[in-house]
């Protein structure tokens, strides 16, 4: 079994299960332990649920912003790349499309009446060298901002590592640079699968866990008309 | 009548669709030809090397047209030897004994090397012809 | 035959001129991926060298690569075999039958050894000592093993030969292997495909014939020169991938308008061989230009990697059934982690609470 | 040390600008006589025992952005990144992750996060006790949504229990617990007080009342301190005709259980409130200004109860508020420019918002805000109980700094807050500055100002 062949099949399976089981180990795992209901009288009743401040700390608030914009603007920026490259580009899309059939069965134009769509390789390589571009920049902030260096430890560095390492070892295979297209392929969806497997157990699982713990928040401080 | 037996429509010929890849073709082209008028040194570009649809080639070739001189070689199947409306470009087609294209190529020349007669073909008809000479001539007439 | 005659002392006797070699040149220069100016130069080197001895050797095959030569456009199948290799032993091809095809065989292996080249199409059957393709009451594993000690080189025609092809697909039931598991010790050049391009196996005789040794080979034995780049590299649909425009069915809009076959299937990106530029039927089409992806005939195991038509990217995931229990598993485990975390905290306050009333004083 | 030792030996300093400890000779930063073992079992235990889901999910989601720095004073007076809020619950992170997350289990097996050491929680007592006054403000930044501040209490119940409390702190919150107020403010010294207060000013201070509809709390800040709350108070309930008391059985709101860490001090006070109220068949109590007396009763009370607190619970300013909205009190016009310090436990985190400002405007003054104002108000630096801590002067005094000048851009005349921890924050600082600026309370200024027409 080549590489390639080892990547797209079991590589990618055991990926896909470690990436099931941990991350609802780790959610199951939270969502499971106690917690005590607030007998407090609100202040007003959280209509919202939390909602609120889900939406709202999307963006910093105009005090906050101007020691913050750096992080925020290339955080927006490297996730941005990093969606729209992971979700337009076809591929991708492919796979995803793939693994809904096989584990729905169904299809997005079956849901949604029109196809899921994708964007042009020119466009999502573009997309692709923006987000790598603003991840290095994120790192080297890490490096040299003393609050960042100071906090940082082998999760940060590790999950920015598998983060990008998706991003420029397709980026390389799309424009075939540096060897076969097969051996890149492979290198590709090795970093991918190294992603998935990190994914539970590092600071990435924030993609989920940021609505609970901004849900949480929110509707603590919303009944309490705490500032949100 | 075909309709009752096929029941397919070709709207378009599936592959009579430009991909793009003609126009840097024509580039090389056109650097060959420059660089053939200053210095005399030609070039060739082979056009099977290159992913081209059918309707690319057409397209070349008619962006090409045709000049003044034409030429068919019959050696081991039929070539044909093209001169385009550009002095100097040539479009070089070559076939097989079965009529079949074996290679085609767009070459930049005074003259395609194909045409010029080779010095050994030229010294075995020159002692074929020195033997003509030679003979009586009652010999060289039966 | 004088094998002592170079080849253009040959074509000249047949009354082949140089016109008509130079163009041959040409025609292989431009097959073979060279620069064309190199036809002039093969020309040359050809012209002074003596014809190889060539022995053919079928294992357990279809016949479909001796065909796909058969149709050979450039140069002519005659040509090739009567003009620039002496073709010596071919039991598909050759008029000979029975002992004296074997008498001939042995005669060829005899007389040129250490100097031919032996051709092998098909793959070779290890299981019961090889029994399962047998010639001439003898084994293929035993017959190979004879003619590779006096080959120059060895060429495995087809996916067969080179990777052990549909024989080796599992379940494999008699154990094939590519000629390269068997022979060691012999420069082998694998010319891969099912069938391969007719040309390329030519291609490959050819450069032997102009250079005198094998061409440059990729790491899976495949010469450079046709299988240095993707299908995909090289499809004149290549445009409309990078485009994001791609036929969604087999007779949609996009089909009828040439659209790129990604998402229906096509193998090009991971398949390195040279269908799209040298064609086949005489250059007329391949398999894209046809309409149907590539199946990518000439990769080790092609069988074996899936339907032809899921989409390269629809990796295998796995199955619904799989990532069930995996969520399932995932789902155990943090309950599991909970409970653990809960029994923790419950014996956290006890022990907290038990050494409460000790304040803690000097 | 006995009770009556630590009295002796760390004589509270009642007449200095703060209400604290008088600078203790020898640190004692330190409780207790345990094995360090026991002590690093005991921060883990008492950190884990109350945690819950809310927590867990915080623990899960950093990011480790930083950006949480930038909205903490401490660091933007310091600069030192070990002032990053999130940084300051290192050890508990590891704790948490340790002891108690859904990966426990491997953490623990390959020693993947090392357990915390003694060493390792007394470094970070200056982080968690003198950087921090749990103003919340970091918990506003986080993109993630966590809530620092309500981390930052809980690694505390770690360390009371742990016996790493910084000193005066920790003396403070022992007094309350065992008198009944962190200040000697006894409920014979509060009946003395009030019996004094009424004399003097000739004013009627119910005490004791068996029943009445109002229960009115102090915090001891102002009954050592700042007595005219009392008489102010007394004056705008008399005014408005309330069935009101003070309850000698329950009367002090200050919490410093909540402010050291210790959830039994801290239960064991809000409960006397509770049950003050409640045998007084009270439907209102109205807490004193002080800001951690109202998260500790208004937001915390009902869940030291385990039931829903069977009366309305208000801070002063919202009751003064109500009665305004309502029409019943009327107050005569201040011409003057104020500006409003935001209590961070009132506003930010409590949601009062609109009361004390519903009050100015029925002040008529002209209301300068600073900038920022309201929930992202800087805080005054004294909070959480950094004011009682000597050693973290130097650097409370450089907070303090960029709260004043943030109070002098607004150029107005006067400023006031509502919160009493607040106010000897204030007077602290300006002895330290030697500035003339006074911080007023807000109930003093309307206590000033009752509208005599009818």
């Amino acid at each position: 079994m080549d590489l390639l062949a080892f990547a797209r099949g079991p590589g990618m399976q055991w990926a896909t299960a470690i990436f099931v089981a941990g991350v609802l180990w780790r959610l199951v795992g939270v969502a499971l332990l106690r917690r005590k209901p607030d007998l407090s009288a609100p202040r007003v009743a959280a209509k919202w649920k939390g909602l609120r401040l889900i939406v709202l700390r999307s963006w910093p608030r105009k005090e906050f912003l101007g020691g913050t914009a750096f992080t925020e603007v290339m955080g927006y920026v490297f996730h941005i790349g990093f969606l729209v490259a992971l979700f337009f580009y076809l591929p991708h899309v492919l796979f995803f499309a793939d693994v809904a059939q096989g584990l729905l069965g169904v299809t997005f134009k079956g849901v949604f009446g029109v196809a899921w769509p994708t964007l042009p390789g020119g466009i999502i390589y573009f997309a692709s060298a923006v987000s790598v571009a603003a991840l290095i920049a994120v790192l080297v902030h890490r490096l040299v901002n003393p609050v960042k260096r100071l906090i940082s430890n082998f999760d940060d560095y590790f999950s920015w590592f598998v983060t990008i390492a998706p991003i420029a070892t397709g980026m390389a295979a799309y424009s075939h640079i540096g060897a076969p297209y097969q051996t890149l392929l492979a290198l590709h969806l090795l970093s991918v699968e190294l992603l998935m497997v990190w994914f539970p157990f590092g600071k990435l699982m924030h993609a989920f866990t940021i609505f609970a713990a901004r849900g949480s928040t929110g509707m603590l401080f919303e009944r309490k008309g705490a500032t949100l | 009548m075909q309709d009752e037996v096929f029941p397919l429509r070709f709207e378009r010929a599936p592959a009579a669709v430009l991909t793009g890849n003609a126009r840097p073709v024509l580039a090389e082209v056109a650097a060959l030809a420059e660089r053939f008028a200053e210095s005399g040194a030609g070039g060739a570009v082979d056009l099977a090397a290159m992913p081209l649809s059918p309707a690319d080639v057409d397209w070349l070739r008619g962006t090409l047209g045709r000049g003044e001189v034409s030429a068919v070689i019959e050696a081991a199947g039929a070539s044909s030897v093209e001169e385009t409306a550009f002095a100097g470009v040539w479009w070089v087609t070559h076939r097989n004994p079965l009529g079949e294209v074996v290679a085609e190529l767009i070459e930049v020349a005074a003259v395609p090397a194909i045409i010029a007669a080779a010095r050994e073909d030229a010294a075995a008809g020159a002692a074929r012809l020195a033997a003509i000479v030679a003979a009586p001539a009652a010999e060289a007439l039966a | 035959m004088n094998p002592a005659k170079t080849i253009g002392e040959r074509l000249a006797e047949a009354g082949v001129s140089r016109r008509a070699f130079l163009k041959f040149c040409t025609a292989l220069a431009s097959m073979m991926a060279l620069p064309p100016a190199a036809g002039p130069a093969m020309a040359q080197a050809i012209a002074t060298r003596e014809r190889p001895s060539v022995i053919w050797l079928p294992f357990q095959e279809c016949t479909g690569c001796t065909e796909s030569i058969t149709r050979s456009h450039t140069p002519t199948l005659e040509s090739l075999i009567f003009d620039l290799v002496s073709l010596d032993y071919q039991e598909t091809l050759m008029a000979a039958a029975g002992h004296q095809a074997e008498a001939v065989l042995a005669a060829a292996m005899k007389e040129n050894f250490g100097k031919y080249l032996l051709i092998v199409d098909g793959s070779v059957p290890l299981v019961e000592d090889g029994a399962y393709s047998c010639t001439a009451g003898r084994s293929n594993l035993a017959l190979l093993k004879e003619a590779a000690q006096g080959a120059a080189a060895i060429i495995c025609v087809g996916t067969c030969s080179s990777y052990g092809g549909i024989p080796r697909a599992a379940p494999n039931p008699t154990q094939a292997v590519p000629v390269s598991a068997v022979v060691k010790d012999r420069p082998i050049v694998n010319v891969p495909g099912c069938p391969p391009i007719p040309v390329v196996i030519t291609g490959v005789l050819a450069h032997y014939l102009t250079f005198g040794n094998l061409p440059e080979l990729d790491p899976l034995g495949r010469p450079k020169a046709f299988y240095g780049e993707t299908i995909h590299d090289r499809c004149y649909r290549r445009p409309f991938y990078d485009q994001g425009r791609f036929a969604k069915t087999f007779d949609d809009e996009g089909a009828r308008s040439g659209w790129c076959l990604y998402e229906l299937g096509c193998k090009g990106p991971v398949t390195y061989n040279a269908c799209a530029t040298l064609k086949w039927n005489a250059g007329t089409s391949f398999p894209i230009q046809s309409g149907h992806g590539c199946l990518g005939c000439s990769e080790p195991d092609f069988w074996d990697r899936g339907s032809f038509y899921r989409p390269l990217a629809a990796a295998d995931w796995g199955s619904a059934k799989t990532v069930g229990a995996a969520a399932a598993a995932g789902v155990a485990l943090g309950a599991a982690a909970a409970w653990a975390a809960r029994r923790r905290q419950d014996r956290f306050v006890k022990e907290a609470a038990a050494p409460a009333d000790r304040k803690p004083e000097g | 040390m006995s009770a009556t030792a630590a009295d002796e030996k760390h004589p509270l300093e009642l007449e200095g600008a703060r209400v604290s400890v008088k600078k203790p000779e020898v640190r004692y930063d330190v409780q207790g006589e345990m094995s360090e073992a026991e002590r690093v079992a005991r921060a883990m235990q008492n950190f884990v025992k109350d945690f819950g889901r809310t927590a867990a999910i915080y623990m899960e989601s950093c990011i480790h952005c930083g950006m949480c720095a930038e909205a903490c004073h401490f660091h933007h007076v310091s600069g030192d990144p070990r002032h990053t809020p999130i940084w300051k619950l290192e050890p508990f992170k590891q704790a948490y992750k340790r002891e108690y997350g859904p990966f426990a289990w491997i953490y623990r097996t390959l020693n993947l996060k090392p357990k915390v050491t003694v060493a390792e929680l007394a470094e970070w007592q200056e982080l968690l006790y003198d950087t921090c006054t749990v103003c919340g403000r970091c918990s506003l930044i986080c993109p993630m949504g966590i809530d620092i501040a309500s981390l930052v209490s809980q690694a505390r119940h770690g360390m009371f229990q742990a016996g790493l409390v910084p000193h005066e702190l920790w003396a403070v919150a022992e007094r309350g617990a065992r008198e009944g107020s962190p200040l000697g403010a006894t409920p014979k010294v509060f009946a003395d007080r009030v019996a004094w207060l009424a004399d003097d000013h000739e004013i009627d201070i119910p005490l004791d009342k068996p029943k009445a509809d109002v229960v009115v709390t102090m915090s001891s800040i102002e009954i050592m301190k700042y007595p005219d709350s009392i008489v102010a108070t007394a004056r705008i309930l008399n005014r408005l005709g309330v069935d009101w008391t003070f309850r000698t059985d329950g009367y002090e709101a200050t919490n410093f259980g909540l402010l050291s860490g210790n959830t039994a001090w801290q239960k064991k006070m809000t409960m006397k409130l509770i049950d003050a109220a409640i045998a007084a068949g009270a439907k209102t109590v109205v807490l004193p200004e002080c800001g951690h007396a109202y998260t500790a009763l208004r937001w915390m009370g009902a869940n030291m109860l385990g039931r829903p607190l069977p009366f309305e619970v208000q801070h002063i300013a919202e009751f003064l508020a109500d009665n305004i909205r309502s029409g019943k009190l009327r107050l005569k016009k201040v011409a003057k420019s104020v500006t409003f310090h935001d209590p961070c436990q009132i506003v930010r985190r409590g949601g009062a918002v609109e009361a004390p400002r519903i009050v100015l405007e029925a002040l008529g003054v002209e209301l300068r805000e600073m900038e920022p104002a309201k929930g992202l108000n800087w805080c005054c630096g004294g909070g959480g109980g950094v004011v009682t801590i000597h050693r973290a002067d130097r650097l409370r005094y450089k907070v303090y700094q960029l709260k004043m000048e943030q109070i002098e851009k607004t150029g107005a005349e006067l400023a006031v807050t509502t919160c009493a921890n607040c106010r000897q924050t204030f007077d602290d600082g300006q002895a330290h500055f030697k500035s003339e600026r006074e911080m007023g309370s807000l109930l003093e200024l309307v206590a000033e100002n009752l509208s005599d027409g009818e």
